[in-house]
């Protein structure tokens, strides 16, 4: 971002702002690789418990080691390619779909002023960087010359490029709330109240689009396991797997660092500007693991769509709805209503988009007798 | 100075990405050359400072375009083998070349006025948007509506058929 | 610093490298990427030219924006077309699809 | 296998009077009915067990291949009526060298797989089946290898137990 | 509905034009098949327009094995095909030869059999819903909770026979060994766990909006083709029909206990899914009747004969396997070796019907609608 804003985030290491944006992000590298290799801990130790397994303990204390132990047999595995496999397409690929992650993660504050830069469009650049993701994933699919990953590479093609527009809707009402698309600027806005109080319809719709985007259950159609053995990564091995790997989770820390921001309050509230960064820090990490927890738990618990219910949940659903939420912002804020009127309209939506969704949760009504019968039958044996 | 060169090798970049994706022999490879290339039109954006473009060009042609290009190959099943040059492709080749020549020549012998040297300054999105939605709002609602159209009749016309 | 003329021949150069893709290949995705090509290259005239000489250097990008909506609205229909094209005739080749009826 | 008339069940008089004209002997099993019949007469005879309203065998449960060995090839079909819950066992000799059988895949579709694997296990031919290939073994695979003397029937004489000595104490 | 001219088909065959159909191969290793199962899916896009079953991978000769073993010793062979609920192969089995050879079974031996195989049964669906739940793609959580229960049923089975999974219990003439003291004990603690995992699943699977989504109206199949597909055991009672071979052609004590046969209304996916749920209840129901009402007595015929031969001798015994009517043919010509033991395996029949089911479904629903199906392939490759 040669170009993009002039202005120093915090102070300048040397004075030289090339010299001070490399180190910058060398940093952030390091402390994602390390936050990478603990969230693959952490999912396994979460899912374990959900799953009443123990998950990883045999490597360290309590198992603290396995990813790096993980890591280090990634590192040292064979890196295989098949015949049929397109030489550039396919090594490239995993590198691609990388880059846009470390794009994102330049873009990111992590404190107050605390960040490798400040960008103005942040918000527009995100998503921008994000959508950009997908080309990696389209490369591994095309370049493997396996119909698996080719399936999983249409899947993943067609999904992201679907559930991005209610992404980004969903981002466009924060902006058009707070105003501006500075992601340092939106937290500074929300000082007393996070937006999700604002806008609880935009986070759901944001929550459950950033499933999709992340490839998570229930939205985790493109890396099927049990249908298409992996999708698109299904030809990669040792590094270049995990490369893929490390995009999974970066770009889960990543979201989740966005999404706490944006709609969380990030690191300011509740009093983050007063208790100094090292507060600021705290609820950066309290935030974005709450909402990394969130996406372990849905993905533990919750079956996959399929491809069509997956498109039409997001062509008939979310996008009315995130349609409907913009519609509101824009008569409340053209109008200069009270803001109170956005928690309750949004508030509605939100309800409106669960509570259908719960409605359709009803038992299957032609084994409403089996349901019935059984549990009669079982309560007498009891 | 760097910005020059940066300017020169992002011109290089896109130039021989673009002749990637006209003299390459797979589809594939095509597509993710025209990607680099639209990539790199997106860095020329950054140098004209008008950075919301350039977001832009990333967000729409590479994670849009592009990707329903590749979708498009995906499931057309296009791939080697195929011969994808045709028989004007010589003749083709000479008219291009002409054309460039005559619209460089143009390009370089006229005298622009003003100051082209100066490096332009940043554009603020508000005054873009100021402009699109206030001098340009009905181009910008035809446009919405061209989409709208253009929308449905893409569904209109991939939709599958029964008995198909 | 980079003069407009750069520009200007950066983007006469990618409109003929499009230009001669539109003429030489067969395939239609392939003709429509060089189609999108071109309309890079018009792009990054619109903005060059605004940015050096339009006083508030905001038009051309304008331009520009309409240009994308129409590039992406283009390719969504040309791609259905094509997809159309495959699934009756089992080819994406142009000629081939000279008959003009299915 | 006796052939008492006294001990026949119910169903064989059933049998007798909606199907008078079938060519068939009566028999018994430890379990079932057993209509033994040639192989020409199979087909008639499954589908008077089908269409006829009081015998309705709608059902195609089971179909055992047997090597007699010098008597041929003999296949045995076992039908069941959900209609009326009885069940009957046909059987049909091949002689030997000429295991022709016509298929019942037009009546059952269930007859599809039996029948091949029935097919491929002792070399039986049924005419008309629309997927003759193997099922469970390998698809060039051309030996019978439940034939009582298949090529590899000399190791399992050596690894199998002889007759006459004890089994075990319990 | 076509809105293009009728003539565009044949039009396209004269010029010579041909689509080239895109095959995938599901198996023989792939994580949905559930063993060694393969499938060859001919798609168009997502859309399944023929299938391929090819099974084998796994034929052991169990027909031929039995016939060169001793009646006793075959039956380890046995309980190798349906490996989920071995005990119900060795009733069977026991069944058949017992009705060659016209042997008693003791009263009580028949409460100890007909209690095991219907825990056998319970543990054979609990590993159902738990694979089933996986081929949705609820990450494993379904399996672990189904993996807890099974290994409570295998403890028990431990217990009373020594071993978990082929303990070759059950003997000509009755069982090798009387019920452990505790036994009763012991069971119900294990049946209380059952219903409560019973309990756990049903409201992870079937309270789930998604799984229900997922299921309903998937793959209905008719009460006559069914039948006439040969067809049985759960799938064909989800279609209506409610025959279960233990009340239409009752064998052992099964006259003498109270249960219901759970059937479903449309034969659809998640019929299938719910009648095995409730079946489950049936069989806890039917182990607690016979804790109750089990004698005292001989646990085996004490008047068998040391050397088992039989005389020409046929029998067709058939039971209610887990899978559907698991049927033995056993032929016997003198001697202390079957003349020919043909195994007629539910999973088999079920599975033919498995290329029909799944045309013109996603390849996703082709994993579920194969789940659905509940095949065991040792059963199906015997």
């Amino acid at each position: 971002m040669n170009g993009a804003s002039p202005l120093p985030f915090g102070d300048v290491f040397f004075g030289w702002s090339w010299l001070d944006a490399i180190i910058r992000i060398v940093i952030v590298v390091l402390i994602m690789t390390v936050v990478v290799v603990y969230l693959t801990y952490g999912e396994r130790k979460v899912v374990a418990r959900i799953q009443q397994r123990l998950g990883p303990n045999r490597v360290g204390p309590w198992g603290l080691l396995q990813g790096f132990a993980d890591a280090i047999k990634l590192l040292i595995k064979e890196d295989i390619r098949p015949r049929a496999a397109d030489r550039w397409v396919f090594e490239f690929a995993p590198f691609l779909t990388f880059i846009p992650v470390l794009m994102v993660l330049a873009a990111l504050p992590f404190a107050r002023d605390w960040g490798v830069r400040n960008v103005t469009l942040g918000l527009l650049f995100v998503n921008a960087a994000l959508g950009l993701n997908i080309v990696g994933i389209m490369m591994a699919g095309l370049g493997s010359g396996n119909k698996y990953a080719l399936l999983g590479g249409v899947r993943a093609a067609a999904q992201m490029i679907s559930y991005e527009i209610p992404l980004v809707i969903s981002i466009i009402c924060v902006a058009m709330v707070a105003g501006t698309l500075d992601l340092n600027a939106i937290a500074i806005l929300q000082e007393d109240r996070p937006f999700l109080l604002l806008q609880p319809l935009a986070f759901v719709i944001f929550f459950t689009a950033m499933l999709s985007e992340l490839h998570r259950a229930p939205f985790d159609i493109p890396v099927a396991e049990s249908e298409i053995v992996g999708g698109y990564f299904v030809e990669y091995s040792g590094i270049r797997w995990s490369m893929f790997q490390l995009t999974e989770y970066a770009s889960l820390w990543a979201f989740s660092i966005f999404g706490s921001v944006v709609f969380l309050g990030g690191w300011e509230f509740p009093m983050g500007s007063d208790w100094g960064w090292g507060w600021q820090l705290f609820l950066t990490f309290v935030k974005s693991l709450a909402w990394i927890i969130a996406v372990m738990w849905v993905r533990t618990t919750v079956p996959r769509l399929r491809i069509d219910q997956l498109m039409s949940f997001c062509w008939k659903v979310l996008l009315p709805m995130s349609l409907v939420q913009l519609l509101m912002n824009g008569f409340i804020l053209v109008y200069d209503w009270p803001q109170e009127l956005l928690t309750l309209t949004s508030g509605i939506g939100a309800a409106a988009l669960v509570g259908f969704i719960l409605y359709r949760t009803a038992r299957h009504p032609s084994v409403a007798h089996l349901v019935g019968a059984y549990k009669r039958a079982g309560a007498q044996a009891q | 100075m760097a910005t020059e060169i940066l300017w020169w090798i992002f011109a290089a970049a896109i130039v021989g990405t673009a002749l990637g994706v006209v003299f390459s022999g797979s589809v594939i490879h095509s597509a993710i050359f025209l990607i680099l290339s639209l990539a790199g039109v997106g860095a020329m954006y950054l140098f004209l400072m008008v950075e919301f473009l350039a977001l832009v060009q990333f967000l729409i042609y590479g994670g849009a375009v592009t990707v329903l290009i590749l979708l498009a190959l995906m499931l057309t099943r296009m791939g080697a083998g195929e011969k994808v040059n045709g028989s004007q492709a010589p003749a083709g080749f000479m008219v291009a070349v002409a054309l460039a020549a005559i619209l460089v020549s143009v390009a370089v012998r006229t005298a622009w006025p003003g100051d082209t040297g100066d490096m332009p300054h940043n554009i603020a999105i508000e005054a873009v948007s100021e402009k699109l939605f206030l001098d340009f709002g009905a181009p910008f609602v035809i446009a919405s509506a061209l989409l709208l159209v253009a929308l449905i009749g893409a569904i209109v016309l991939a939709r599958q058929e029964d008995g198909e | 610093m980079v003069p407009l003329e750069n520009y200007l021949a950066l983007s006469a150069i990618l409109f003929s490298i499009g230009f001669y893709g539109v003429l030489a290949r067969r395939n239609a995705v392939l003709i429509l990427m060089s189609i999108e090509l071109m309309l890079n290259a018009v792009s990054i005239n619109f903005i060059a030219f605004a940015a050096y000489l339009d006083p508030d250097r905001i038009i051309g990008a304008i331009f520009a924006v309409f240009v994308i909506t129409v590039a992406a609205a283009e390719v969504g229909l040309a791609l259905a077309i094509v997809i159309r094209l495959f699934r009756n005739r089992a080819t994406s080749n142009v000629d081939e699809a000279a008959i003009m009826k299915w | 296998m006796s052939e008492e008339k006294a001990t026949l069940p119910p169903l064989a008089a059933t049998i007798k009077k909606a199907l008078p004209r079938a060519a068939y002997v009566p028999g018994l099993t430890k379990t079932d009915l057993d209509l033994r019949v040639a192989p020409a007469e199979l087909l008639v005879l499954v589908q008077g067990l089908k269409d006829n309203p009081a015998l309705d065998f709608d059902y195609l449960r089971n179909m055992t291949g047997i090597d007699m060995q010098e008597n041929g090839l003999e296949l045995k079909y076992h039908l069941y009526s959900f209609k009326h819950g009885h069940t009957v066992q046909i059987t049909v000799a091949t002689p030997p060298g000429e295991s022709h059988l016509p298929t019942l895949t037009g009546l059952y579709a269930a007859a599809n797989w039996h029948e091949r694997e029935a097919a491929e296990m002792f070399g039986f031919v049924f005419d008309g089946h629309p997927d003759p290939r193997n099922l469970l073994l390998e698809e060039d695979l051309r030996i019978h290898p439940l034939l009582k003397a298949h090529p590899l029937q000399p190791i399992e004489v050596v690894q199998g137990i002889e007759d006459g000595k004890a089994g075990f104490d319990f | 509905m076509s809105i293009w001219p009728e003539e565009r088909l044949s039009h396209a065959d004269t010029e010579g034009f041909h689509t080239v159909d895109m095959t995938i191969n599901v198996g023989p290793q792939h994580p949905a098949t559930h063993g060694v199962f393969r499938m060859v899916l001919t798609v168009d896009g997502e859309l399944v327009t023929a299938c391929e079953p090819y099974i084998g991978y796994l034929h052991r000769g169990l027909e031929k094995l039995s016939e060169i073993n001793d009646y006793r010793q075959a039956m380890a062979f046995w309980d190798r095909t349906d490996y989920l609920a071995g005990l119900l192969c060795e009733q069977a089995y026991c069944m058949a030869v017992e009705k060659l050879a016209d042997i008693e079974v003791p009263e009580r031996a028949e409460y100890i059999r007909v209690m095991l195989s219907e825990l056998s049964r319970i543990n054979s669906h609990f590993m159902f819903l738990g694979a089933f739940g996986a081929d949705v793609g609820s990450f494993g959580t379904s399996f672990t909770y189904a993996w807890r229960e099974r290994e409570r049923i295998y403890d028990l089975l431990e217990e009373v026979a020594g071993d978990r999974m082929f303990p070759t219990y059950y003997r000509p003439g009755g069982v090798a060994m009387d019920l452990p003291e505790n036994f009763e004990k012991r069971c119900r603690e294990v049946l209380g766990h059952i219903f409560q995992g019973i309990d756990d699943l049903d409201g992870l699977l079937t309270g789930n909006e998604i799984f229900v989504e997922r299921c309903r109206a998937l793959s209905p199949l008719t009460t006559e083709r069914a039948i006439n597909l040969g067809v049985t055991g759960p799938v064909l009672r989800s279609t209506g029909l409610a025959w279960d071979l233990r009340k239409a052609e009752p064998y052992s004590i099964y006259p003498q206990v109270k249960f219901d046969i759970p059937v479903g209304l449309r034969g659809d996916v998640f019929d299938r899914y719910m009648v095995r749920l409730a079946e489950m209840y049936q069989s806890a129901r039917i182990v607690e009747q016979c804790l109750e009402q089990i004698p005292g007595g001989h646990f085996l015929n004490p008047k068998l004969p040391r050397n088992l031969r039989i005389d020409d001798a046929e029998a067709y015994v058939r039971i209610e396997g887990t899978k559907g009517e698991y049927g033995v043919h056993a032929v016997a010509k003198g001697g202390n070796r079957p003349y020919r033991m043909k195994l007629r395996s539910p999973s088999f029949c079920n599975l033919s019907a498995l290329s029909e089911m799944v045309v013109g479904h996603y390849v996703a629903d082709a994993i579920i609608i194969l789940g659905s199906l509940d095949i065991v392939l040792g059963e199906v490759d015997k």
